[in-house]
C-alpha cells in the first residue's frame, strides 16, 4: 500500500481545514517544521501536571518531571539508535550545539590547530569556529563543494592534516539537499586524530537512525525541525570523549563543586547542560521523535523522494529557465529542491507564491553566504518537503511557478 | 487588487526600471543592502550645492526595491538634501503608522500602501532612499560643509 | 479589600482540585513557579496557528510568527519599564544570558582585568565568569557578605578598582532573600568605569518594574520564574554597550555579512540571538509577564510579605532550634525563607513534608555553595512564595515543620 | 506503612547509628560526596588481607545515607572484599529493578525497597557502599596487590 501522507496531516490542527481560511501548502519545512498536535499536549499535560524544576527530587513534582525529563532524553537517545543516554545533551538548538562544541573543544586548542569545514555550511557551523579562529589563533579553512553542491570529499584527503583537530560539516544541506557521506569521512578523520562533527539540522528529520554507524563523534539537530517544540536541541557526542572536554558554558546543576578559585564537574550528559534546562520542550521533542518513529518511515522516505522528484521534474519543464542547484535527478539528497530563476528575486517569487497560490517558501541565502558567492548566485527559492506534504502541494507549487513566472516575468 | 502587496502597478513600475545605467564622475556614490534579502543598490549622485542634479546606479533587488529606486530616480532630480531626508523620514513614518488609509505616505510612494502590512518588507521600499542619504553624507564628508 | 490569591490560583490547572490527587502547598517557586493557563494557551494557539520560523516574512505563517515574536519583545520591554525593545534579547534562561555576557565582554578584556562578583552569586553568576578567568588570565574576586546574608556593600567602595571592568552580582538573593542596593552599587560601579549586572532571577517575578531607574547596564532572568515557559529568559543591556560588544555565540540571523575569514554582524538584539530563537517560548513568556502585570501587583507585593513574616515567625516559635538565613524580620527581602534545623538534614525535611503534608519545599545548597561555605552550613531548606500561595499554604508549612521535627529530632 | 520512603525502620536505624567513631591508624580510608544532596561520608577501614576487619568513619547525610552506613557498618566486618563489591552490585541492580518485590535486594537492606520509586534518592543509599570500595580501592593501591 503506498504512503498516505493524509495519515500525518490529520496530526496537525494547522493542517484540518478549520483552523485557516485560505489554503496552506507548507513547503518551509527545512526552516520549520508543523508540530503535531500530540506533542503540543504532551508538553501541556507536564506543565500542567508535573511543572516543576529538575535534577533534584526534593519533592514529588521535582522527582516527576526529573523522571519524564530522563525518560526523554532515553526516548531521543532511542531516536538516534545510540544505547547510552548520557551521550545525549539537551541544548536550545543545533546552533547552540554547535557554539557549545567550538567553545568547549576551543578549550582544548592550541595555536596553529586547525578546523575543516566547508563551503556549503550553514552559518550556525561557520560563525562559531571564526570566533575561536579569532580568539585564539587556531585556522578555520574550507573543504570545496562540488559543482553539483556536494561537499568535495576527493579533497578531505589531503586537507585534514596533522593539525586538523575538528572535521565539523554538514550532513545534509539545507540549500543543496546533498548529504554528506559520514562513513567515508569519518575513516579520514579519525586516521589523522581528528573529531568529526555532523550538523543533522537536515537529517535528523528523516526518521530513526543509527547514529553510530555514521562514525561521527558529535552530532547536533534542532527540535523545531522533527516536529518538536522551539527551544530545545540534542548534542549528542560519543561519551570518552564528552568525559574528556572541559564545560564552557557555566551554571546550576552542571557542578561537582564550586570553590572561589576554581571549581569541578559533572559528568556528561549535566556537565554541558549548565542552568535549567528546556524541561517542557525535553519532553516535547521526546514526543515528537516517538510520534515520527511509529509512522511508516520508509514509506514516508519512498514518498519524499517521489515528491522531490515530481519538483524537480517539473520546474525543468517550465520554460524560463530555471536552475536547480545539488545533485542531479536520482542521486541521493533530503527533501527539498533550491533554485533560481534568471531574472527573478526570490523574494518575489516567495511573496507571489505565498499571495496568489498559497504556497510557503523561502528564498536567500538560506544561512548559508559563502556557499551562494561560491556559486555566483544572489540568492535562491526553496522548496522544502514534510511527511504531510502531498501530490496537491507539489501541483500548487508547479502551477504557480508558472504563474508566477508570468506575472514577474 | 489594489490591496495586494504585488499589485499591477508596482510590477509594471519594477519592470519599467532601468536600473542599469551610470553616472559617469558622480560626486559621491553609495551601496547599500539588505543581509536579510540579498537586496543591494548603488545610488550614484550629481549635485549642485544642496541640490540633487542627477541620480542613478545599479539595483540588485526584489520588485519593491526596484519600484522605490525607478520612483525615486524620477522625482529626486531637482530636490534639496533636506526635502529627500524628510520625504524619507516620511515615508519611514508612514510605513510604520497605524492609519488604515495612505494620505500619510508621500504622493509618488502611495502604491506602496499595502506595504504597510508586511512588516519585514518595509527595507525593501526604503533602501534606495537610504543608500541616496547615506551618498549625499559622503558627499558632504568629502566637500568638507557639514 | 485584602488580596485574594484564590483570583491567581483559578488560572492554573495544577492547583485546582481535580488536576492532582493529593493535596499540594507549592512552595518551591524560586526554583520555578507554576505556569498559568492563558500562558500555555498562548503557546498552543501560536503552535497550532501561526508555527513558522522567524526574522524572515517570506509567507504568511513566518510574517505572522514574526510579528508576535517582536511583540513579545516589545512586551516584556514594557515589563521592564524599557522603552526601547531593541534592547531585550531572547536567551535560553538567565544562565545562558550570563553566559553570553561573560563570553561576549571576555572578548574585550585584557589580562589582569578584574571581574567583582559576590559570595552570595548562584553558581550561574560564578561559573561563567571562573571559566573567562582560567581562559584568559583574568582575575575575579568577591565581595563578602554580612553576616544577615547581604552582599556587604560597604566594601564595595574600596574593591572596585581600577581594573574592573565588571561587577556582576545578585539583585534578590535565592537563599538569603536578600535584595541588592542596585542605585548605590550603580553609582560606585560606574564612578570606577565598570559595568553593572544583575542577576534578575529572583527579583524579575516581582512584577512590572522601572529597570532604568535601578542604574544597571545589564539585567538577566529566566521565563519560568515569573510564571512562564521553560527554554526562555531575558538579557537585556543598555543599547549603547550592546551595540560596542562583540558576539560570542554565531549562528544564523545574526549576521550581516558572512566571508570565509571574517563576518560581520547585526545590530543588537539580533547580534546576540544566534540560530532560531525559542520563538514559541517568546510568546509564552509575553504573556506570563502580561498576566502577572494585570494582577493587583500591590495587593500581592504586600500580601506575600505578610505570609513570608508569618512563616519567620512561626519558624522561630517553634522549638528545637531553628536558625533563619537573610535579613531579619521587617527588613526588606524577597518572599522567601532558607533555615537550618540543628541536627537534621535539609533532604530530610523535604521528605517528610513533601510525603505526610504535601508541602513541596527545596533543600541543599541551591546552587550557592560558596554562600554556604563561607556561613558555615551543610545545606539549607528553603520555602518560597508566589502569587498563588495563601495561609493555608503556610499553616501545613508551619504544622508540618513541627510534626518534622517530632519524627526527626 | 512501610511503602513510605521514611518508614520507622529507617528512621530508627538512622537514629540509632554513630557514625563519629573514627578508626586508630585505618589501613586505607576514603571521602566521597554526593554533591546533589550534600551528603559527605568518610569510610575509614581495618584489613586483614582481603577480610574487612573494622569499618568506621563520619557520615554527614541524609536520613538514607545514615541507616545506609549504619546496616554497613554491621555487616562488613567479616566480610571480603569481592563480597562487599557484589553486595553492592546486588544493591544498585535491585533499586534499579522493575521488580515490585523486595527480593532481590541483599538482605539487610530491604527496608530500602521504597527508595526505588525515588530515583533522585538511589545515591544516598549507595553512598557509603560506593565510600568503603573507594577505600578498598585505595588499600591495594598502596599495598601494591592488585
Ligand atoms: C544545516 C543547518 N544547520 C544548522 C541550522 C540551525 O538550526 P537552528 O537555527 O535551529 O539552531 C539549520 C537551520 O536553519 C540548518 O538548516
Ligand atoms: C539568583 C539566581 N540566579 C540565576 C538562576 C539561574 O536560572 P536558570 O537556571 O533558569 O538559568 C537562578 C535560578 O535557580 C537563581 O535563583
Amino acid at each position: 500500500m503506498a504512503f498516505d501522507p493524509g495519515l500525518a496531516a490529520v496530526d496537525f490542527t494547522i493542517l484540518r481545514s478549520q483552523a485557516r481560511e485560505e489554503e496552506l501548502h507548507y513547503l518551509d519545512n527545512a526552516a520549520m517544521a508543523l508540530i503535531p498536535d500530540c506533542v503540543i499536549n504532551a508538553m501541556v499535560e507536564h506543565d500542567t501536571l508535573r511543572r516543576s524544576n529538575v535534577k533534584r527530587g526534593s519533592h514529588r513534582l521535582a522527582e516527576e518531571a526529573t523522571e519524564a525529563f530522563e525518560k526523554a532524553r532515553a526516548a531521543v537517545a532511542d531516536y538516534l539508535g545510540v544505547s547510552d543516554p548520557d551521550e545525549v545533551v539537551f541544548t536550545g538548538g543545533a546552533t547552540a550545539g554547535i557554539n557549545i562544541l567550538a567553545h568547549s573543544l576551543g578549550l582544548m586548542f592550541e595555536r596553529n590547530d586547525e578546523v575543516l569545514i566547508s563551503q556549503l555550511e550553514h552559518h550556525s557551523n561557520i560563525i562559531p569556529w571564526q570566533v575561536i579562529q579569532q580568539r585564539q589563533g587556531i585556522k578555520v579553512r574550507y573543504l570545496p563543494v562540488t559543482p553539483d553542491g556536494r561537499i568535495n570529499l576527493e579533497r578531505a584527503e589531503d586537507m585534514i592534516k596533522s593539525r586538523t583537530r575538528i572535521v565539523s560539516v554538514t550532513h545534509g544541506s539545507n540549500v543543496t539537499g546533498a548529504i554528506t557521506d559520514a562513513r567515508t569521512l569519518s575513516g579520514l578523520v579519525h586516521d589523522r586524530g581528528a573529531f568529526l562533527i555532523l550538523d543533522g539540522a537536515q537529517t535528523a528529520p528523516g526518521g530513526p537512525m543509527d547514529l553510530p554507524a555514521l562514525g561521527a563523534d558529535f552530532y547536533v539537530f534542532s527540535g523545531h525541525k522533527v516536529y518538536g517544540p522551539t527551544g530545545v536541541g540534542i548534542l549528542w557526542g560519543r561519551k570518552e570523549i564528552l568525559k574528556n572536554m572541559p564545560p564552557a558554558l557555566g551554571g546550576g546543576e552542571m557542578i561537582q563543586d564550586v570553590g572561589l578559585e576554581k571549581s569541578t564537574f559533572l559528568d556528561p550528559p549535566h556537565r554541558f547542560e549548565a542552568g535549567t534546562p528546556p524541561v517542557t520542550q525535553a519532553i516535547g521533542l521526546a514526543a515528537a521523535v516517538k510520534w515520527l518513529a511509529a509512522k511508516d518511515v520508509k514509506g514516508m522516505r519512498g514518498h519524499l523522494r517521489r515528491l522531490t522528484l515530481r519538483i524537480m521534474e517539473g520546474l525543468t519543464q517550465l520554460s524560463g529557465g530555471i536552475k536547480i542547484l545539488g545533485p542531479e535527478t536520482g542521486m541521493e539528497r533530503i527533501p527539498l529542491v533550491s533554485f533560481c530563476v534568471e531574472g527573478l528575486h526570490p523574494h518575489d517569487i516567495c511573496q507571489v507564491m505565498n499571495d496568489r497560490h498559497g504556497v510557503a517558501l523561502r528564498g536567500g541565502f538560506h544561512c548559508a553566504q559563502p556557499l551562494h558567492d561560491f556559486l555566483k548566485i544572489d540568492g535562491t527559492t526553496r522548496a522544502s518537503l514534510a511527511i504531510y506534504n502531498n501530490d496537491n502541494d507539489v501541483d500548487a507549487l508547479l502551477n504557480g511557478m508558472e504563474d508566477c513566472m508570468k506575472i514577474l516575468g | 487588487m489594489s490591496n495586494d502587496l504585488y499589485h499591477e502597478q508596482i510590477i509594471e513600475r519594477a519592470k519599467r526600471s532601468d536600473n542599469n545605467i551610470r553616472l559617469e564622475n558622480p560626486d559621491c556614490s553609495a551601496t547599500v543592502s539588505n543581509p536579510l534579502c540579498g537586496d543591494r543598490i548603488t545610488v550614484e549622485l550629481k549635485m549642485e550645492g544642496d541640490v540633487i542634479k542627477a541620480i542613478s546606479g545599479p539595483v540588485k533587488g526584489c520588485v519593491l526595491c526596484k519600484a522605490s529606486a525607478s520612483i525615486l530616480a524620477e522625482i529626486a532630480v531637482g530636490m534639496k538634501c533636506d526635502e529627500l531626508k524628510s520625504m524619507a523620514s516620511d515615508l519611514g513614518q508612514a510605513l510604520k503608522s497605524q492609519a488604515d488609509n495612505n494620505e500619510s505616505f508621500p504622493k509618488a510612494y502611495r502604491m506602496f500602501y499595502p506595504v504597510k502590512k508586511h512588516k519585514s518588507r518595509h527595507s525593501c521600499v526604503m533602501l534606495p532612499l537610504e543608500g541616496a542619504l547615506k551618498a549625499i553624507s559622503e558627499c558632504k564628508g568629502h566637500s568638507g560643509d557639514k
